[in-house]
This record gives C-alpha cells, sequence and structure tokens, in this order.
C-alpha cells in the first residue's frame, strides 16, 4: 500500500473535484436565469410544434411573449380553444375565442388535367423547381406538385396525391401556416373550417389563356359573380374574389361554372322537399336556378331530385313554407336551415 | 411504451431494435476508427464493454444521491475511473492488444454510448435494469464492431481473425480502400441503409 | 438535502477521492508488471539489433548503449530515437557494429500509429531492410535511396528513416574508442 | 515543429473528424443545416481551446511533477465536463439564442471525443503550451470546415431523390464517405506528417 501515492492523488483528484463543484456551486446562483414560472407553465401547454403560426419564434418565444403579456392569450391556432383556454386560466384572463382555420389547396390543376411544359430534372422541391422559368407547369400560377408543403408540414397532413397534388387530411390539419409560406406558388390557403365553397384557381388569366394550359382553371367567364344570389363574389384581376360574410356557401356558383373551378368541402348537401302545403304558385320554379322544379300551376309541385343542388333558393321565397331542406344534416346553409 | 418494458426487452433491445451504433446512431468514434481487423474491433467492443457495464451499474447504484445539477461531472469520474483501470490491465497483460488499439482505449471515456446510456437509462433505473440494459448495449456494440471488422479485414487484408479466408490472388491486391477513413464512412452507410430497409423506418 | 449546494460540492469531492483511491492502487499493482515488460522488453529490443551482445552499458541515459560479447570487448553500439509518425511518436533502436554498419533495426511497441497500416512497420521485412547499410544508404526509394517503404504508409516510413539519419548523426561519435 | 505546420496540418492534412475519427457523433447530429454547425463549431473551437490550456497546464504543472500521470484520462475529462457546464451556465444567461439551438449538444460537447482527443495528442506530441493552443485552434477551424461544409451538403441531399432506406443517414455516410476521400487528397500536404 503506497501510501504518498494514494494521497497525493487523493489530493490531485480530490482538489480539483473541490474547486470544479465551487466554482459550478457559485455559477448556479450568480447565473442562475430568473424565469418567470408563467412562462414555464404556458410553455408547458403549448403543444411544442414550433410551427410559428402564432407569429412568434415557436413555443418558447410566444410563451415567453405571453408572460411579459405583450401577445393575445389565443394566437396558438394550432392548439385550439382548449390551449387558449388553459392559457386563460394560467394568466388569470379571459381568452377570445379562436376561430379554428384549416389550409385548403386553391388549384385543381393535377398532371391530368394540366400538362408539364418541360421535363424537370432537378431538386425534388418546388421551391427549387419554381426558380426554373415558374416551374415545369404550362400553367405558372398552377402548384408545381413536388411536395414542399408536405415536407414542411410539422403535422403530417399532407400527403401528395397521385396527380401531383397535395392532399390535405383536414382532421390532422391545424392550420399553423407552414405550408401557405413555404408553397412559392400561394395555392395554399388558410380558410375558416365553416367555410364550404371556395375557388379553386389562382391563374389571372384569362379565357383561351387559361384553356391552353389547364382543362379546370378558371378563365373568367364572370358567371358565377352573376348568378351568386348574395352578390358575394367581385371579379378582381380575372378571379372571381369571394366575400366569405357575405357568401352563404349555397354552392350555386360550383354547379354553374363551366369549368368546374370551385370545390366544396361539404362532404353532402340536403335535397330541397315540397310537403303538402304547396299552392302551387309556382314562386319557387321561377327562383330555381336549375329549373329543378316542375308541377302544374295551383297544384302540388315536386323537385327532380337530381337536379337540385340543395342551394335553398326555392325556400327563401316559397309563401307557404311549404319547402323543406332534407338529408346530409349538419350542413344547413345559413339562412337556408332546414 | 403501452406496457412497461419487460426485463428481457432490456437486454433484447439492445442487440437490434435498439442497437447503439446503428440505431440510436452514438459511440460512432471508435467503430470507425477500430474496426480495422476483426480482432482489434472484438478487443475495442470487449473494453468498452467493461466500462459500460462497470459504469451503467455504478451510476445506478448512486443515482438517488447524485445532485441533478452535478451529475455530468460525477458519471464522468466513474466512468473515467473504469476507463483507466482497463487502460493500465490492457496495458499490463495485454500490451498487443493495447498496441493495436492505441489512443482510442482512453478516449472510450467519451465514447458517447457510455454517457449517453449512463444519462439516459441507468440514472433512472435500477441496479438489475441497468445492468442488463448494459449487456444488452454491449452486445449489440460488439455485434456491429464484429461485422465491421471483419468486412473491413477480408477486404482490406484478405484475412478473417489473421487467417487468410481469401485467394491469393486477393491477397496480393486487396480492398486497401476499406482501411481509410473513406471506407469506414461508406461501410457504416451501407450498413444502416440495410438496417433501414429492415426495420422500414425511416431515420 | 439532495440537491443543496454544500452537497453539490461534497458529492463531487466524494467521488474523486474515491476515484483517486481506486485508480492509485490499480495504477501501483500493475505499475511494476508494465515498468518489468518494458525494462526486459528494452533489453530484449537491445540485443535484437546487436546480435551477440551479452551486456550493456548506457552511454547516454535512455538513448544510447554501448554493447560487449560475452567476451567483454566492444562489438557496437546502439542508439534509441523517436521521430514523429503518422499518430504520434515511434521508438527506434538501431544496433551499430563497429564499422558503422546497420546490425539491427527494432521499432517500439507503444507506436500509435494507424492500426492495420502505419503499425506495419514492425513487420520483419521492413525493418531487415536496413541491415547492413551505413548512414549514407538509407533512404526510400522515393528519395532516390534503395529502401521502399510501406504502401500506404509512406509518412509512418519515412519517419523510421528520418529517425536512423538523426541517430547516425547523433551518437555515431561514440562509435570511435 | 515550426507553427505554420502544426495549424496547416491540424487544419488540413489531418482533420480530426474525417481522418482521425474524432468528433463524429456530433458530426451527424448537428450538421443538418449550416447554421447550427456554425454554432457548434464555435462552441467546440471555445471550449477545445480553454481545454487545451487548463489540461496542458494541469499536466504540467500537477500530473507530472506528482508522478500522477495516471489520473490523466479522469482529471482531463473532469476539467472539460466543468468546462462545458460553465459555458452552458454563460450562453443560458447572456445567449440565448445560441443556447436554444444548441440545446441537447451542449452537455454531448463534453462526451464529443474530438475535445479530450486533442488533449492526449497535446500530451503525446509533447508540444509546449504554444504548440498546444495552435493545434487546438487548427484542429477546431478543421472541425468548423468539416462540418459547415458537410451541413451544405446535407441540406442539399435533403431534396434530391433518394431510396427511402437511404434517405437521412445512411446517404450522409455515403456523403461523408467523400469528403472524407477528398480530405485524404491532404496527406502528408507540405510534408507535414503531423
Amino acid at each position: 500500500m503506497d501510501w504518498t501515492l494514494i494521497l497525493t492523488s487523493v489530493a490531485g483528484l480530490g482538489g480539483l473535484g473541490l474547486i470544479i463543484g465551487i466554482v459550478l456551486a457559485i455559477a448556479s446562483v450568480k447565473l442562475a436565469v430568473k424565469v418567470d414560472e408563467r412562462e414555464a407553465a404556458v410553455r408547458a401547454v403549448l403543444p411544442g410544434a414550433n410551427c410559428g403560426a402564432c407569429g412568434f419564434p415557436g413555443c418558447d418565444g410566444y410563451a415567453a411573449a405571453v408572460a411579459s403579456g405583450s401577445a393575445a392569450l389565443n394566437k396558438c391556432s394550432v392548439g385550439g380553444a382548449n390551449v387558449a383556454r388553459s392559457i386563460g386560466d394560467i394568466m388569470g384572463q379571459e381568452a377570445g375565442a379562436v376561430e379554428p382555420v384549416v389550409a385548403v389547396l386553391v388549384c385543381r390543376g393535377g398532371k391530368d388535367v394540366a400538362p408539364a411544359r418541360f421535363q424537370y430534372k432537378g431538386a425534388s422541391d418546388c421551391r427549387h423547381a419554381a426558380l426554373l422559368l415558374g416551374g415545369p407547369k404550362a400553367c405558372v400560377y398552377g402548384c408545381v406538385g413536388l411536395g414542399h408543403c408536405a415536407k414542411v408540414c410539422p403535422f403530417g397532413a399532407i400527403t401528395m396525391g397521385r396527380n401531383g397534388l397535395p392532399v390535405i387530411d383536414e382532421r390532422k390539419c391545424t392550420g399553423c401556416g407552414n405550408c401557405i409560406r413555404g408553397c412559392p406558388k400561394g395555392t395554399l390557403l388558410l380558410v375558416p373550417r365553416s367555410k364550404l365553397v371556395i375557388l379553386a384557381c389562382v391563374s389571372h388569366d384569362k379565357g383561351r389563356a387559361v384553356k391552353d394550359v389547364c382543362r379546370v382553371g378558371c378563365t373568367a367567364c364572370n358567371l358565377c359573380v352573376k348568378v351568386c344570389p348574395a352578390q358575394a363574389l367581385a371579379m378582381v384581376g380575372n378571379l372571381p374574389v369571394m366575400d366569405f360574410t357575405k357568401c352563404i356557401d349555397c354552392g350555386i356558383c360550383i354547379h354553374k361554372c363551366p369549368t368546374k373551378s370551385f370545390i366544396d368541402r361539404a362532404p353532402g348537401r340536403p335535397k330541397a322537399v315540397i310537403n303538402p302545403r304547396c299552392t302551387g304558385c309556382q314562386a319557387c320554379v321561377k327562383a330555381c336556378p336549375f329549373k329543378a322544379i316542375e308541377g302544374e300551376p295551383n297544384k302540388q309541385h315536386k323537385v327532380l331530385a337530381d337536379k337540385c343542388i340543395g342551394c335553398g333558393e326555392c325556400r327563401k321565397v316559397c309563401p307557404a313554407d311549404a319547402i323543406d331542406m332534407v338529408g346530409a344534416l349538419g350542413h344547413a346553409r345559413k339562412g337556408t336551415e332546414g | 411504451m403501452t406496457s412497461t418494458p419487460t426485463r428481457w426487452q432490456y437486454f433484447a433491445d439492445g442487440i437490434i431494435k435498439e442497437n447503439p451504433v446503428l440505431i440510436l446512431m452514438i459511440g460512432l468514434c471508435p467503430t470507425l476508427a477500430t474496426s480495422v481487423s476483426a480482432r482489434d474491433a472484438l478487443g475495442m467492443a470487449a473494453a468498452t464493454s467493461f466500462v459500460l457495464i462497470g459504469s451503467n451499474v455504478v451510476v445506478s447504484l448512486i443515482r438517488k444521491v447524485v445532485p441533478g445539477s452535478v451529475r455530468i461531472p460525477i458519471f464522468i469520474i466513474v466512468i473515467s475511473t473504469f476507463v483507466t483501470i482497463i487502460d493500465y490491465v490492457l496495458q499490463a497483460y495485454q500490451p498487443a492488444l493495447y498496441r493495436v488499439l492505441g489512443v482510442f482505449v482512453p478516449l472510450i471515456v467519451v465514447n458517447c454510448i457510455i454517457l449517453g446510456r449512463a444519462e439516459a437509462f441507468a440514472y433512472r433505473h435500477g441496479v438489475f435494469d441497468s445492468l442488463l440494459d448494459a449487456l444488452g448495449k454491449s452486445a449489440g456494440y460488439g455485434l456491429v464492431m464484429l461485422v465491421m471488422g471483419s468486412v473491413r479485414e477480408i477486404l482490406a487484408a484478405g484475412t478473417w481473425f489473421g487467417y487468410a479466408v481469401t485467394p491469393a490472388w486477393f491477397r496480393t491486391a486487396p480492398v486497401l480502400f476499406m482501411i481509410f477513413p473513406p471506407g469506414a464512412f461508406l461501410l457504416i452507410g451501407i450498413l444502416k441503409g440495410i438496417v433501414n430497409r429492415l426495420t422500414a423506418s425511416k431515420v | 438535502m439532495v440537491n443543496s449546494k454544500a452537497w453539490m460540492v461534497v458529492s463531487l469531492v466524494l467521488t474523486c477521492t474515491i476515484a483517486a483511491v481506486a485508480l492509485s492502487q490499480v495504477f501501483s499493482i500493475t505499475k511494476p508488471i508494465i515498468d518489468g515488460q518494458s525494462a526486459d522488453a528494452l533489453k530484449a529490443s537491445l540485443s535484437e539489433v546487436l546480435p551477440g551482445a551479452a551486456e550493456f552499458n548506457e552511454l547516454e541515459p535512455g538513448t544510447a548503449w554501448s554493447g560487449k560479447d560475452a567476451a567483454g570487448n566492444r562489438i557496437g553500439i546502439v542508439f534509441k530515437t523517436s521521430p514523429r509518425g503518422y499518430g504520434g511518436p515511434i521508438t527506434v533502436v538501431v544496433g551499430l557494429d563497429t564499422t558503422g554498419r546497420i546490425t539491427g533495426l527494432g521499432i517500439g511497441a507503444d507506436m500509435k500509429e494507424t492500426p492495420g497500416l502505419g503499425l506495419k512497420a514492425r513487420e520483419a521485412w521492413f525493418r531487415d531492410q536496413f541491415r547492413g547499410k551505413s548512414e549514407s544508404e538509407v533512404a526510400l526509394k522515393r528519395d532516390n535511396g534503395t529502401l521502399d517503404a510501406i504502401s500506404a504508409a509512406t509518412i509512418t516510413s519515412r519517419a523510421v528513416t528520418n529517425g536512423v539519419r538523426k541517430g547516425f548523426a547523433q551518437y555515431s561519435h561514440h562509435l570511435k574508442p | 515543429m515550426d507553427p505554420a505546420k502544426i495549424l496547416m496540418g491540424a487544419f488540413l492534412v489531418n482533420n480530426i473528424i474525417l481522418m482521425r475519427f474524432l468528433g463524429v457523433c456530433p458530426f451527424f447530429g448537428v450538421s443538418t443545416t449550416v447554421d447550427t454547425s456554425v454554432g457548434m463549431s464555435a462552441a467546440v473551437l471555445f471550449v477545445m481551446t480553454l481545454a487545451t490550456w487548463v489540461s496542458w497546464l494541469l499536466y504540467h504543472v500537477l500530473l507530472l511533477p506528482l508522478g500522477l500521470v495516471f489520473l490523466r484520462t479522469a482529471v482531463f475529462i473532469l476539467v472539460i465536463a466543468g468546462l462545458v457546464q460553465f459555458v452552458e451556465m454563460v450562453l443560458k444567461k447572456y445567449v440565448r439564442g445560441l443556447y436554444s439551438a444548441l440545446g441537447i449538444y451542449l452537455p454531448l460537447i463534453t462526451t464529443n471525443c474530438a475535445i479530450l482527443g486533442v488533449t492526449f495528442l497535446n500530451i503525446d506530441y509533447e508540444f509546449s503550451l504554444l504548440q498546444s493552443t495552435l493545434f487546438a485552434v487548427g484542429t477546431s477551424l478543421g472541425f468548423a470546415l468539416a462540418i459547415i461544409l458537410f451541413a451544405a451538403i446535407r441540406e442539399r441531399l435533403e431534396d434530391s431523390p433518394i431510396s427511402p432506406s437511404f434517405k437521412g443517414y445512411p446517404i450522409a455516410f455515403v456523403g461523408a464517405s467523400l469528403v472524407s476521400l477528398a480530405f485524404l487528397g491532404f496527406t502528408s500536404l507540405f510534408g507535414i506528417s503531423l
């Protein structure tokens, strides 16, 4: 037992351990970072996807802003209402209602209907492809289809469909907006979940120029603006811009559009049915934009189910309240409650 | 993890499902550097296993009394004690193997597997579980080292554990590339690709 | 108690002390064995490069010895240099007979060349090339000499040859009786 | 060894990651984006230089004279661990951005083989304090060069069409193999055999 060696090594290593222990102890006191415990609590509630939808650099940034009181409590669209409510509880204030939003693809120009004008062999990413003459697709406005949105979606809500267009799983989509910011063409839109009818085209061309590059592109024919009962559409830059507050999602524009450029997010639509109270005044026949009602004057009228799109115009004008909207419940339109 | 992993899983995971090198991607430095021949690779794996088992056991023994803020330096001292022990034991009793492993024996102390397991597992589990985990990880590590060492030795020197296993003409012009660092990177890349293919998980 | 500042320092010092005690024990046990090994390894390596030498006495501590055969008359000297190789210093031991020709070359075991590559310097074919060469003939083919280097380990080969030449310059004055 | 050779040797000829296989774990972990690589390289440069000074002084002042050479491993790694923990606290207090960017990788710098490896090489090469500092700076510049170069490649790999099972780490390894092959070309540049 070589005591001198043991003692010197104990002194050496032990001494060093002592010094480091003391330095760390002092440092942990002096350098302690004063963390507001409310910030930690808020941070714990946030989903932690660091998606930036709230406009702050990740959840840490948002939590710090909320704790310091410089941010609204309901900015976390990903977390939605319950996160907003729990932040409200932590901060002791009432969090405003959060309008859940969802991302929607506003371009239907898949490979089948919108051909490419050259073969693109570069990096398989939309942002790279868009740099090359606006991308390989004949329609330069449309979705390039190389899956950048699918890559940046932190929730895996977007997968690329067979025809080269992204498919958005609305159950997984939290409306964080990463895909909207990432898309070089702006063919993705954040819309409130309650909004059902949306124009699915972003081409600013007109008529033949659109027809040449895409079979389902909006040719700015102005028909939808004319037929819209609520005057919710206005033609701006060869595209019908929809005023979400006025639009009643009736769906008339969807069926009137010659190139089927609108999409309907409602899984199903109700149908109009005329009950015996009908006096045969034929007000509904004139009102129906799709000629879906027939019958002799002063007699019980009948709705042709295949033609009726459930827009509810007839119901509005019927003096005898003889028309009901039946089927696809839960998708009643504003003003046309069945 | 729905059901708490059974004891057996602590061990079995280490070999394939949570193989330290190919799945957890830690402990790459010594794997690439000393897997030039099967014998050296196994020597390194054995030394690393000794340290891993020892440190996992000791760390789980003292985990309740270790203050959170200095846990890393304390773990480090425990690990470096075991490393110095194996370092001098090898020098004394296995000088040939020690000469071959060279600077990589003391570098076991910074082998990410050991501190990684100490921090991630041993600090949170009992002694017996930690021992099983260490054995599992060592077996997994040994397996990868054996594969890497064998492939590189056979390609670069035409021998396996020193015995000629390739035709003479091959040994006159072996694939020297595998001895150099690029060969090691390439080999582990291919191995990782195969593992991905098998587990069909995209890392 | 577990997270108080004092315990933080104490636990660190305690672990260090235990480690220090354990390591010093291991060291004191293995040290003699290691020294023993290198002592008789040294004697073995010296006689290996100067065949026929029975005992050696030190000319310069740790770097040069003169060798006597069983009958007691000088048959040459041995010197040790440690040129810097690829991975670190390489101990090179060279035996010279009285005429200044190399009688043998040994390479130390503790070098840290790349395993499986630089370590090939210890193979007999490489070391035997030096036998019988005088100072001027010690050079690699690449440096217009006669010795061929280890394939893919030119750094190590060149380090050894440079070491030998440096040794000649420093120690050959011992040859003149 | 003159200073320029030590610096060039550590920086290019024997790159710490690609040729000596030290520091490979952070090399693959952090190099997904260029800016985290830059952050990591800065941290490595800082910690490696500091660790070299402290370890060199400890070795030549404390260990060698007292004959405690066998404590080398324990002392060096203890010092580095303490140093990294200290750096972590300072970063957390004053440079919040870098702290959140590096996160997990700060404690892993402690187990970064490159830093401890360099302290050992400094001792094995019997460098003076100045030479050790040069070697450390050269090595961390080599670390930075390798990791930033590789991060740029990996960012490009993200978008290239690779078979699913080779995406991620496998293709990164193959990429590293090619970069290492390129560095192999530097061996014994300017006759440096460091």
